[in-house]
């Protein structure tokens, strides 16, 4: 049988991310000659029934990003009870003894490193900027709840402190949801509180929350020179604020190509049904700084 | 069976309101107080102008989810509405480069959706339940096909004013939220509308022998709440900067709980704006206070939980003391 | 006499602002049906309810064979041997016929409900109600009200109670209906129960009754332990503390053109072309049994139903009103026979119940409505109704049923308009408030407008209508006036063939 | 006031049952042949199989969830019990080394959970929606932080076979799904339980004075509730081989909304257990199709709030035909 049919399946289909993920595939899939099913994977539940209803269509294998790494081993399980082949994507599987799956070729960035860029991206600002970082304080927008989220921002909190930051001057703020306004309404009450500092980086998980971060500064009255905030992907929520005509205090953001790790992905796994070679345990991507000055050439760049 | 209260019935009408509503004003008084004595920066100033800005969302929505309750109904879709409301102003606004005309867009797509709602419960008399939760699949639907899934961009620069535009130290969506609780408490205790809502909340067969025109009534209830999500989403994306086809999930269920809290009764026919601005500014004060005393996230749901509970028993307690005594 | 087997002794039962049961002590004894009456609000409903554990006493005292008790809910006093019919329908409208009737006492077996046996005791009580043709498994919704309220009294037979309460189980009931009651009250008063009946109507007490008690504003006012000898008028007065001679009052009147006009109307529950007039200054009454289609022609006629045939014609132009608002604005108001499902807002004030329709007529800058002059009306009608109330922002739920009646009426009086419909307006309503009612009508009328009363009431058509029509499974048969309408001509149309 | 319906009054019980719910086995029956004629791969063993698999969870918790909405409650809490179930089983399961004391313990805290929204709701007379609300959020919170968080690995393989362990082609959730319609559809049609938990959510005034102990009946059926929704938490976690607190939100609703697709009335006192089947069925379907048919996200919002109107939409005419005619 020649027709190659793979499964994409992604944890928040809604998400501009996946969906481009997923977009770029189906793309490859038309260019090369091979179909591509698009589904959505947002709890185990969900992500077991996905499986079964690839294998009912005959699909031969598929690429995931799970809703939670953990799952890893029971992903595997199923896959392998219908001889399906899996690349992972974005987020890797995780064992039961805590350390990557090996066995299943991934390609992603790593929730902490793309968080230490963060961190070093901000300290870099910091320093152009001539702030005293006794006089600054970090909003953390924290999401415990998933696991991504805490890796991300504890990465860009050691690098930060890394960096000379003072850990006493690190607010925590929870959020709810990942979305702005879960953001906005936990960062209020860390600005009313510490209204002292006339300095302020915020970072989180990803664009959306640090934007919350920056509409609440602003509710406080802190001007765009007195923030600093980083966040994490480079999607439209990002363009929406570089293009506005004033600079934010959303200063940048670290754009990592959606499209690349779809076509890559899909590539990868289509290569290894049709000609058996197994692809690599292991390709890390990275971020690229994208600030107001630069958004346009990189999202171009990046084919976002 | 509810109690009567006739030594009440000398008092002027607002204080009776307020005594039968006071199981929950006592919590909220005490609350408020317990608050501002332990928590640091809890009574400052721009603490509690956060804290407003924060329940504009919740609040504006409250209102007329009140009404929908009171009418025995109820909206699931509130959430869904705000996101497209966000989400066509802010394309439409692009597009046309006209504030004015996204601004109309998104509120428009909001009361339409609102009208849709009422017109299949009223008219093929649908359980709204089920009726406002394939309109909440639906519309959320809608409002990513409009952005494409992606958050949409705003151009034109005004539109952010709306989100900020400031009076007397309150912005535009704190006013909005206090206009919505005049208004709908002006129509809720002193229009015939309102009383007829209530009327067929309690009883919708006998006001339709009385004169009520109940589907005419439900359409209205529910396209003004419709609107008024509109308007809120409206607000939401001019203060965000951006339409997001993903914002506010879950946010029905904390209206409701708001509203509930504020001893308006899911069976309809019971309403009072008071209690839904006292359930409104509970749940608020809570989550800002364990936003400023850094609870952990894990222990915010315990604490949410038990507060809800908590509320809702002494509630109970206080009334059927009442009743008892 | 034997020693009284249910004594009631000092018992107080308060509501807030209400003393509902002011220190009442009476007895009751085996084998003695014992009539418990007095004015709407009197506490009759609620020494029933102390009796079956859903009020509690907050003095006093229960002594059952002997012992004293003080129930804290139902199923203790289910156990000590008391079955209570209430006042208003407590059924489970989605269960069948047979699951209502075995409500709290399904046979079962390990649990399992014995499905047989579950039959075959409703099918014997059924026969017994007189309701044999009523099938086991039916909905109960889909019943008649008066079929209902004979679910309800089988329910109590079967308890096999000592004490059985029935609280004003007549007042929905059809002729026959009724005469199967009091056959049953007789058989159990034969079997040695003590039968407890409140009622409002006395020719049910001199006919089945053995003792009556007349309680007033919640205290007892006296015991009467045999009829003998007892007078009508004077049990009367002893119940509203006044004397009334003749309830009916009946007041003759001139009378104007025709007001509305049915020609040859069909519908749902009006099976042949029905035809009438009615004039202004004129009380038309409608008799018929329950089932009869007299609800259900009037229903064509107020746009709660819409007629398949035929015309209405009202203040000379033909009209066809597509809901209850549109013939309320014409000027045709009904007033609903079922209380609780057509009537009340329960949870709402007696003020808003009242004013739901008229307050229209009260507003303020044309979108406002005026509290002070929607509570001035309330407080008018429950001075003129004499409606028993708190005040005007109690709860109505919180009201006797008879008040609740009242409130429902004066929603109607006070509206403008021409044409009133009453479906059954003094069903469990006092023989003083009756005498208060009848006048109203007789003023209405004098005013010019016409009213056409519903009523199962033989007496009362036949006493104050000026012409009575009389239907019988869905057809209007005859319109009789009123020098014509012998209670006995009345029944005999009625009676199926 | 709905119709009389004589002519069926003679015919059997269960046909009866069938033609009262028949509108809504219409829509199934047309929709599964449509699907089977016009969806590739449809009508495979493997795909009912995976069918049937996959709608395991709100398959089980809907039969509970049925015996609730009879009594005239509801339950928004489940969705938290699976996760909590599932994380206490992981947790116990690994720190004793046993798979029956770990299993034991996610169900004991199922149904503890459950017995607890009964007793808040039976004891003190609170909305349960309110109070369900209360305890989906503190249930929520006592998954995280019994779980740290994180979802907890198992060690104890044995564990895993409890979700994959097959029978006649079908693993135990399935037949776990299949033993609770069978013994609810049971308890509600054949027992006193089933009639009582009817008969209160008719008219619980009526039950209670006839003698019905509504109180223990309702902590009882929470109870189940919490129980199988346990059951249910602890299989979900055996299938992915983690206890997951963040897993199933938002299952309530869908639990919630394929009882009323069945016909279950929100307002209590009538239930359906073919009903409740047929509505968890036309659920799966529509979703296992749109799988298949490789439908984009954003358009399956669509399919599915239309879905969901459209099947109510006509039973209900169904129903009101049945009436005229
Ligand atoms: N649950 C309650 N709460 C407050 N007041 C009540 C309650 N139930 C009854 N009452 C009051 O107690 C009084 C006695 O009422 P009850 O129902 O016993 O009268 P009744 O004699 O049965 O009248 P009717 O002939 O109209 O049925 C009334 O004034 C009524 O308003
Ligand atoms: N919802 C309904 N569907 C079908 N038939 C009905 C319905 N309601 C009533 N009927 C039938 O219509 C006829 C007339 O009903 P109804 O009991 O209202 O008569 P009525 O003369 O007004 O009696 P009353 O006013 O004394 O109760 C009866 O045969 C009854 O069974
Ligand atoms: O959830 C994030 C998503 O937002 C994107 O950043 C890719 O990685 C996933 O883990
Ligand atoms: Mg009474
Ligand atoms: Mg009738």
């Amino acid at each position: 049988q020649d027709d190659v049919k793979i499964g994409f399946i992604v944890k928040k289909p809604e998400q501009a991310w996946f969906i481009n993920e997923q977009k770029a595939a189906s793309q490859l899939g038309e260019e090369k000659g091979f179909s591509v099913v698009r589904l959505a994977g947002e709890d185990g539940q969900q992500v077991l029934s996905a499986i079964d209803n690839l294998h009912s269509q005959g699909a031969q294998g598929f690429v995931i990003c799970p809703p939670d790494v953990r799952l890893g081993p029971a992903i595997v399980n199923r896959a392998e009870r219908y001889g399906m082949k899996v690349v992972t994507v974005d987020d890797r599987f995780v064992g039961s003894d805590g350390e990557p799956i090996a066995s299943v070729p991934h390609l992603g960035m790593s929730g902490y490193k793309i968080g230490q860029q963060v961190g070093e991206a901000i300290a870099a600002e910091m320093k152009a900027r001539g702030w005293d970082p006794e006089t600054v304080a970090a909003l953390r927008i924290s999401n415990y709840e998933l696991p991504t989220a805490k890796e991300r921002t504890d990465g860009a909190t050691q690098a930060l402190l890394a960096s000379g930051f003072v850990e006493g001057n690190i607010y925590d703020a929870p959020q709810q949801n990942t979305d702005t306004s879960s953001a906005f309404a936990a960062a209020s009450p860390i600005f009313s509180k510490h209204g002292d500092f006339d300095h302020w980086v915020i970072y989180a998980l990803n664009e959306e929350s640090v934007l919350g971060g920056v509409r609440a500064s602003e509710q406080y009255g802190l001007s765009p020179d007195q923030v600093i905030g980083v966040g994490i992907n480079g999607s439209g929520a990002a363009f929406a604020e570089f293009s506005r005509q004033k600079p934010t205090g959303f200063y940048g953001t670290m754009a990592v190509s959606s499209t690349m790790h779809g076509r890559q992905t899909a590539d990868n796994l289509y290569t290894w049904i049709k000609e058996g070679e197994k692809p690599r345990d292991n390709t890390e991507t990275t971020g690229t700084l994208m600030t107001r000055d630069n958004w346009e050439q990189v999202r171009a760049d990046l084919g976002l | 069976m509810a109690p009567v209260e006739p030594a009440r019935s000398g008092l002027p009408k607002p204080l009776r309101t307020l005594l039968d509503t006071s199981g929950l004003i006592a919590v909220f008084v005490l609350l408020f107080a317990g608050l501002a004595i332990f928590v640091p920066d809890f009574l400052t100033g721009r603490n509690i102008v956060g804290l407003l800005l924060s329940v504009t969302l919740i609040g504006s929505i409250a209102t007329t989810m009140m009404m929908v309750l009171a009418l025995g109904e109820v909206d699931l879709s509130v959430a869904s509405i705000v996101a497209l409301a966000g989400v066509v102003a802010a394309v439409v606004t692009s597009a046309s480069g006209s504030v004015t005309i996204g601004v109309m867009g998104g509120i428009a797509a909001g009361a339409a959706v609102g009208a849709f709602n009422g017109f299949v419960v009223a008219r093929f008399g649908i359980n709204s339940l089920i009726a406002t939760l394939a309109a909440m699949e639906f519309v959320r639907g809608l409002a990513y096909i409009t952005s494409g899934g992606d958050a949409v961009m705003i151009t034109v620069p005004e539109f952010f004013d709306l989100g900020s535009a400031a009076f007397l130290g309150l912005t535009l969506p704190v006013w909005t939220m206090i206009a919505c609780f005049i208004v709908f408490g002006v129509i809720l205790n002193m229009t015939s509308f309102g009383r007829n809502t209530l009327a067929t909340g309690g009883n919708a067969e006998a006001a339709s022998l009385a004169g009520v025109n109940v589907r005419k009534l439900k359409i209205t209830v529910f396209a003004l709440q419709g609107l008024i999500a509109g308007i809120a989403g409206v607000l939401l994306t001019s203060r965000m900067g951006l339409g997001d086809p993903n914002t506010s999930q879950g946010l029905e269920l904390a209206v409701i709980s708001a509203c509930v809290l504020g001893g308006v009764s899911l069976s309809g026919g019971v309403a009072s704006i008071t209690g839904v601005l006292v359930g409104v500014l509970i749940m608020g004060c809570v989550q800002n206070a364990m936003g400023l005393l850094n609870v952990p996230t894990f222990y915010q749901y315990l604490v949410r939980g038990a507060i809800l509970l908590l509320a809702v028993m002494f509630d109970r307690w206080k009334q059927t003391r009442r009743a008892g005594g | 006499m034997t020693d009284a087997y249910l004594r009631v002794e000092n018992v107080t039962v308060e509501f807030p602002g209400v003393k509902a049961l002011d220190g009442v002590s009476f007895s009751a004894h085996e084998g003695q049906v014992h009539a418990l009456m007095g004015e709407n609000g009197a506490g009759k409903s609620t020494l029933l309810k102390v009796l079956s554990g859903v009020n509690r006493l907050s003095e006093g005292c229960l002594y059952i064979g002997g012992e004293s008790y003080a129930f804290s809910n139902a199923r203790e006093a289910l156990k000590s041997g008391i079955a209570i019919i209430y006042q208003e329908l407590t059924l489970a409208p989605n269960l069948s016929v047979a699951e209502n009737l075995l409500m709290g006492q399904l046979p079962a077996h390990h649990g399992f409900v014995d499905r047989r046996r579950l039959r075959d005791k409703a099918l014997a009580i059924l026969e017994e109600l007189g309701e044999g043709k009523l099938h086991p498994s039916t909905r109960v919704r889909e019943l008649s009200v008066g079929q209902q309220q004979m679910i309800e009294i089988g329910r109590a037979l079967l308890r096999n109670a000592r004490i059985i309460a029935f609280d004003e189980p007549t007042s929905s009931l059809s002729v026959q209906e009724t005469r199967h009651l009091k056959r049953i009250v007789a058989r159990l008063r034969d079997e040695g129960k003590v039968v407890l009946y409140v009622t409002h109507r006395m020719e049910e007490v001199f006919e089945m009754c053995d003792a009556v008690t007349v309680f007033r504003d919640g205290r007892h006012i006296r015991t009467h332990d045999t009829l003998e000898g007892l007078d009508h008028d004077a049990l009367v007065s002893e119940m509203v503390g006044r004397d009334i001679n003749d309830v009916y009052g009946y007041r003759p009147r001139e009378q104007g053109d025709v007001l509305l006009r049915l020609d040859g109307i069909k519908g749902r529950g009006v099976t042949a072309p029905a035809s009438l007039d009615i004039r202004r200054g004129e009380v038309l009454g409608l008799f018929g049994l329950v089932g009869a289609g007299r609800s259900e022609l009037m229903r064509l006629v107020c746009g709660a139903e819409h007629a398949s045939e035929g015309a209405v014609v009202f203040k000379g132009a033909a009209c066809r009103f597509e809901s209850a608002q549109a013939a309320i604005r014409a000027g045709i108001a009904m007033c609903p026979e079922d209380r609780k499902t057509q009537g009340i807002f329960p949870v709402a004030s007696v003020s808003d119940n009242l004013n739901i329709s008229c307050r229209r007529f009260f507003k303020r800058l044309g979108l406002f409505r005026h509290p002070r002059r929607e509570t001035e009306n309330t407080l008018k009608y429950i001075q003129e109704l004499s409606i028993k109330t708190p005040g005007p922002r109690t709860p109505i739920a919180n009201l006797s049923g008879g008040n609740q009646q009242k409130v429902i009426l004066a929603r109607w009086l006070s509206e403008d308009i021409d044409l009133f419909v009453m479906d059954e307006p003094t069903r469990g309503i006092d023989v003083g408030a009756r005498r208060d009612i009848y006048s109203l009508l007789y003023d209405l009328a004098e005013q010019g407008k016409s009213v056409l009363v519903i009523s199962s009431d033989l007496a009362e058509v036949s006493s104050i209508c000026d012409r009575i029509g009389v239907m019988r499974g869905g057809e209007l048969l005859e319109i009789i006036p009123r020098e014509q309408a012998t209670p006995e001509r009345l029944l005999g149309l009625a009676l199926p063939a």
